[in-house]
């Protein structure tokens, strides 16, 4: 195990949001906590694949003569896909959260509301 | 309980991912030669990966400098085309469901410092969100940030000013005009040339602005949808009231 | 003509763009979009049934490097199935929504489709995020509590469930640097195991949710329950088969492995048991249908499991299981409307469907259950003829309560309605006596 | 309207050209990037520019643009300066500190000489705008040496009013 | 020779730029109230990054244009956020340390 | 080496914020968090050399999602039961 | 550039972040937090371009930009949000 690996802290950020996201998923009651949860969980996720991606002493893959290796670009082209998309559920959430809200008054689910 | 649960399950994940991860960081080439791909038409096999294929052609193929451009626009653009899609169905999906909710009451101005900050600031906004929607294929960014940043530009001014808002028929017709374009040089392509999305007008010379084929054309097309799906998603959630 | 398969994508999607500059007209266009769509999905159908598959790469690039649609005759009628009841579903509840409704609509079918025709796993991700997105705000748009417990619930397991299949999709690509389905299949033997492993149980996981399965589904009655009864309707026919196809597809074809086969199997089972013993408990109409499609969904995920080991009958039955869910599902779903089952329409769509999903010959769920235990006897499985008659009774006990309960005098309902109720219901029966099944399941599937 | 218009459009321009900039560029995509830049420049304007009080063609002589740059750097100085003197206070263990909102009053007219006189009292740190109210700001003071409107407001505005002025009449 | 120079500079107004940084958040950390700690954080932060940035353009003198335009932005846009923070705070009841002399807003707003 | 250094901080930071995101009541400080945990997120994308993505973290992980959440905080209620 | 001059500048910063999330999280106020964020995203600007140096790389640069007009959006919105003015 080498210290000075990029990719260490990279993998065990993600596995630290992935569980972090995960805990506030499973153990909170607020809805709008249980999305900020996914949100992280989904940031994590995405640096996941970056980290597959990076190649030690490669570069960004935007062609310059002054480099010859480069980081692979195909996990950045769906990592942006994943970002857009990741924010387009978060935005449709919180339309439904705050209807729900109008009608229930919280935003907190009770017993009755089981999975 | 339910905490000691969601820490329990959520250690237990931690162990297993990082237990997964560990195996993976030995593998930082994709030049290795057990990486050669298979065509699954007719089966003839290449002796270069997928990403090395990426790395040393797209600019043959494309045009493009950026890579990663070339992959969101052109070799995955279907992908492109769906992710427009999820967005675009997020942003009618909230203008469905908060349509006839209670509207909200008068807020509170901002003060002058805001609101005429704001002011200066959207035309820089506009500026820098042009300029990396229509420099896609050459620097980082592209379509999404860069509509992001004209949408983060209204937010502001949607946020200083509690009457401002965008004309919401302008929006979604903008936002259908470039969604159409882009399905539409899709279909050109399936016309001219022989597959959905193919490039079909001249590449051009590489590293100038007016190269790379289609590429600009569909960044900012989506540069214009993103932008005006993300302002009415804004605009929308600032009409609802408490 | 017909050998241009993304057309079923992109002219939904132009469709769908389009729309909200001829508002008043939306649900009129969204019905031409669908009903081309419909079109040709029979077209290429045809095509396929007759020469073969088809497949089709995007943006001109070979396969690994671009994306590619492959359609052999399995997806090709799954395509079919999804936009023909479609269709008749739109003609059912089109008219009255508003146009942002017959994009989510369009946007929903367009999804599923895509799930169902592509050939890369991550572009089909991205379909599944299409369909997920739509379907939550449909389930929502019905705006009462119920609804919006539903989709919230559906979007918290459906963005967790988005993240494992990225995750698993991410795992798949460290090590074979490619994310062709095809691809994939080839290489996935000489992949690190743990990974593997990994990356099967984050797609399981992931797609898990979307197809119904046990212990993923805490969803599914309230979603169904708090959606009206188009989008219940649509639910039970659209996403959930592209789903269990994604799962039959991905689990079992790409990772051809005696464990996948036994997980997916006892995955099944358990799922079967517990969706048809809830069923049997319930006493919203809804629920029971909810809790009973997820019964069938462990048979048909039983049925596929046996189906990757070769067997041609468990192939045949998965199909039968198929058409006979979605057909029957979708029109109880749309009859649920009312408490009771009015007029002739009624009664005949409520009995020909509790029909065939009992299994009573020769409806396609007969079929579908028949050839499934002629396949579990040949492998020797007793448990599964076994729980095969424990469903039939299951299903027998509580549909027939529900007919007892709900058969009633004549009341009012549009005859668009009542038509399009019947009309898919006709299809358990259509399906049950037409050959068409039976041929599909010897043509060369899975890109073998 | 055509002076803001012209006005927005140059200095859009002038930043496009910066934005554009890049070490190795050959003159022929310059030129490129020129047309490309002259066409959005001049769609942000037609948008934002109706925003923009006051600021008509005249503004471009030279004079004003003098005292712009003079502006610019009395403000850089006395930025450094009391940035320094913050370092003094925060490192200092007794941490040395009266705070208080004093009231000040400006005669400047135009909202966006109003806004560059905010920013640059804000900027200069130990003194922070808070808001405005017709011709009164509100300031946060680290250390108040007066709370007299008047000589509190020689103290905090110090050159930049009388330049901004200058700049703005 | 210049470019060395220009090199060594470079470096002072980075190093002046980070200590501006250490400042700034000491300040954060240090000063009693909210107002105060604004005061100390936002803005001196922001002279860290002109500074820093200045530094960098002088050792890479072909980026100096772009850093001027990262830094004009800067300054545009950090004390609208530090005051429309501040006044957002006063109006949502945060007081005052309690050893401030005068509060003139508050005797406005009543 | 530098690059590394760099990466470590933001690890630990971005862990930090996640975890603070989760655990405090307040909804709104659970948002900033958020935000910061995204924009380091986005230093981390620039540290792999991803450019693109650290540009479409940035703009709409860090300031668009957290602008998103304050807006729904704003319409819905702020503190967590 | 000088690599012991980069680790002294990284140290520093790395004492600045460490006191920026030391106030992120003691708070005591929604508005410290926010102010924290806003010395945070300075910080973090700075260490973007620093980062675009050492990976000798112009066009890094345009992330920068990118952050430092979009920066502030979140500090104002928080703002809009405590004022009541959403």
């Amino acid at each position: 195990m080498n210290l000075a690996t990029l990719t260490l802290p990279c993998y065990i950020t993600v596995a630290a949001l992935l569980s972090i996201g995960l805990y506030g998923v499973i153990s909170k009651r607020n809805l709008m906590k249980i999305f900020i949860s996914l949100s992280i969980m989904e940031t994590g996720v995405n640096l996941l694949l970056i980290t597959i991606g990076y190649i030690p002493g490669g570069t960004a893959p935007i062609e310059n003569a002054n480099f010859a290796k480069y980081v692979d670009p195909l996990p950045q082209a769906l990592v942006l896909t994943a970002i857009v998309i990741g924010l387009s559920v978060t935005a449709l959430a919180i339309a439904v959260l705050i209807s729900y809200y109008q009608k229930n008054g919280t935003l907190e689910y009770k017993e009755g509301m089981k999975w | 309980m339910r905490k000691y649960a969601g820490i329990a399950i959520a250690l237990l994940f931690f162990a297993f991912s990082i237990s997964i991860f560990i195996q993976l960081i030995p593998y930082d080439s994709y030049e290795g030669s057990d990486y050669h791909y298979k065509n699954p038409i007719n089966g003839g096999v290449a002796n270069e990966s997928i990403p090395t294929h990426y790395i040393k052609e797209t600019k043959n193929e494309t045009g493009a400098v950026n890579a990663v451009t070339a992959i969101v626009v052109e070799y995955r653009g279907f992908d492109t085309l769906g992710e427009v899609t999820v967005l675009f169905t997020a942003a009618t999906g909230v203008s469905f469901l908060l349509y006839q909710l209670r509207k909200k009451t008068q807020g509170r101005e901002a003060n002058l410092i805001t609101k005429e900050g704001s002011k200066l600031v959207l035309p820089f906004a506009l500026l820098t969100g042009a300029y990396i929607f229509i420099h896609g294929h050459l620097t980082p960014g592209g379509g999404f940030p860069g509509g992001s940043v004209i949408a983060s530009g209204f937010l502001l001014m949607l946020l200083a000013y509690p009457k401002f808002f965008v004309n919401e028929k302008k929006l979604s017709y903008m936002e259908s005009i470039s969604g159409s374009i882009f399905v539409i040089i899709g279909l050109l392509g399936l016309l001219f040339a022989t597959a959905f999305l193919q490039n079909f007008i001249p590449v051009g010379k590489p590293g100038h602005l007016f190269s790379a084929g289609i590429i600009p054309l569909i960044y900012i097309a989506i540069g214009f949808k993103v932008g005006s799906e993300l302002s009415s998603i804004v605009q929308r959630l600032k009409e609802v009231g408490e | 003509m017909v050998n241009h398969p993304v057309l079923l994508i992109a002219i939904p999607l132009l469709t769908a763009f389009i729309i909200p500059i001829f508002k008043k007209y939306g649900a009129a266009i969204a019905g031409g979009a669908i009903a081309f769509n419909m079109g040709y999905a029979i077209g290429m159908f045809s095509h396929i049934y007759s020469n073969g598959k088809i497949y089709e790469t995007i943006a001109g690039f070979n396969p690994p490097v671009g994306i590619f649609l492959a359609i052999d005759a399995l997806s090709a009628l799954l395509a079919l199935i999804i936009n023909l009841f479609a269709f008749i579903n739109f003609v059912a509840i089109g008219k009255e929504s508003n146009y942002k409704f017959s994009m989510l609509y369009l946007l929903a079918i367009a999804g599923s489709t895509g799930i169902v025709i592509t050939g890369d796993i991550f572009n089909m991700f991205v379909f599944f995020e299409i369909t997920a997105v739509a379907s939550y705000a449909l389930i929502a748009g019905k705006k009462d509590k119920k609804a919006l417990e539903g989709a919230i619930k559906y979007m918290v397991l459906g963005s967790i469930a988005s993240s494992f299949i990225l995750i698993g999709i991410a795992l798949i690509y460290s090590q074979l640097k490619t994310l062709n389905i095809y691809d994939i299949a080839a290489r996935i033997a000489s992949m690190n195991a743990n990974i593997k492993w990994a990356s099967f149980a984050m797609l399981l996981t992931g797609i898990g949710v979307e197809a119904e399965i046990f212990p993923l589904n805490g969803w599914v009655p309230a979603a169904y329950q708090g959606a009206s009864e188009g989008v219940a309707s649509l639910l039970s026919f659209a996403p959930s088969k592209a789903a269990i196809y994604a799962i039959a597809r991905l689990m079992l074809v790409v990772f051809p492995f005696h464990a996948t086969y036994e997980i997916a199997l006892w995955i099944g089972v358990v799922t079967l048991i517990i969706g048809e013993l809830a069923a049997f408990m319930q006493e919203d109409v809804k629920r029971m249908l909810a809790y009973s499609s997820i019964g069938q969904m462990g048979l048909i995920l039983v049925a596929f499991s046996l189906a990757s080991q070769g067997l041609k009958y468990a192939l045949m039955a998965s199909l039968f299981l198929i058409v006979s869910h979605a057909a029957s599902k979708s029109s109880l779903f749309l009859l649920s409307k009312s408490e009771k089952m009015y007029g002739m329409a009624g009664k005949y769509t409520g009995i020909v469907s509790v029909l065939s999903l009992i299994g009573m010959p020769p409806l396609a769920g007969f079929w579908g259950k028949w050839y499934l235990m002629l396949s579990a006897m040949d492998e020797k499985l007793w448990y599964v003829i076994i729980l095969i008659f424990f469903a039939g009774i299951v299903e027998t006990a509580y549909f027939a309560r529900y007919l007892h309960r709900s058969i009633g005098k004549d009341g009012e309902s549009s005859l668009r309605y009542k038509a399009a109720m019947a009309a898919m219901a006709s299809f358990a029966i259509i399906f049950g006596l037409l050959p068409l099944l039976y041929k599909i399941a010897s043509l060369p599937l899975w890109g073998g | 309207m055509e002076g803001k218009f012209a006005y927005v459009t140059t200095l859009l321009i002038i930043i496009w050209i910066a934005l554009i900039y890049s070490p190795n560029i050959t003159t022929e995509a310059f030129l490129e990037e020129l047309v490309a830049g002259v066409i959005i420049s001049i769609g942000v304007a037609a948008i934002t520019s109706k925003n923009f009080e006051g600021l008509g063609i005249k503004y471009l002589h030279p004079k004003r643009i003098a005292y712009f740059i003079a502006f610019f750097f009395v403000f850089l100085k006395e930025m450094v300066k009391a940035n320094l003197n913050m370092a003094r206070i925060v490192l200092s263990p007794k941490l040395p500190v009266k705070p208080g909102i004093v009231e000040i009053e400006t005669d400047l007219k135009l909202p966006s000489a109003k806004l560059f006189l905010g920013n640059a009292i804000t900027l200069t740190p130990g003194t922070m705008t808070i808001d405005y109210s017709n011709n009164r700001a509100y300031i946060h003071w680290v250390y108040v040496e007066s709370t007299e409107p008047k000589k509190a407001g020689e103290i905090i505005k110090g050159k930049f009013e009388r330049l901004l002025k200058e700049v703005s009449s | 020779m210049i470019e060395q120079i220009l090199d060594y500079v470079g470096m002072i107004f980075v190093f002046i730029g980070s200590l501006f940084f250490l400042f700034g958040t000491i300040g954060l950390v240090r000063m009693p109230d909210l107002y105060n700690r604004m005061q100390a954080s936002t803005k001196t932060t922001t002279l860290g990054v002109l500074s820093f940035l200045f530094g960098i353009g002088l050792m890479q003198l072909q980026w100096m244009i772009k850093l001027l335009v990262i830094a004009l932005f800067i300054v545009l846009t950090a004390p609208v956020g530090a005051s429309a923070l501040a006044r957002a705070s006063h109006n949502a009841g945060i007081k005052l340390w309690e050893k401030s002399v005068v509060d003139k807003y508050e005797e406005r707003k009543k | 080496m530098m690059l590394v250094i760099i990466a470590w901080i933001m690890a630990i930071l971005a862990i930090v914020a996640a975890i603070y995101a989760i655990e405090t009541k307040d909804l709104l400080s659970s948002a900033i968090a958020m935000g910061i945990a995204s924009l380091v997120v986005s230093i981390m994308f620039l540290v792999l050399q991803a450019p693109d993505v650290a540009i479409t973290e940035a703009s709409i992980g860090a300031a668009l999602t957290m602008a998103v959440f304050v807006y729904a905080i704003g319409k819905t209620r702020r503190w967590e039961e | 550039m000088n690599s012991y001059f980069v680790y002294l500048i990284l140290s520093i910063i790395a004492a600045s972040i460490a006191l920026g999330t030391y106030r992120l999280l003691k708070g005591p106020t929604a508005s410290d937090r926010a102010v924290a964020l806003d010395a945070l995203t300075n910080i973090t600007t700075a260490l973007l371009v620093l980062i675009a140096v050492l990976s000798s790389r112009f066009i890094y640069l345009d992330v920068a930009l990118v952050y430092a007009i979009l920066a502030f959006v979140g500090v104002i919105a928080i703002a809009r949000y405590l004022e009541g003015g959403l």
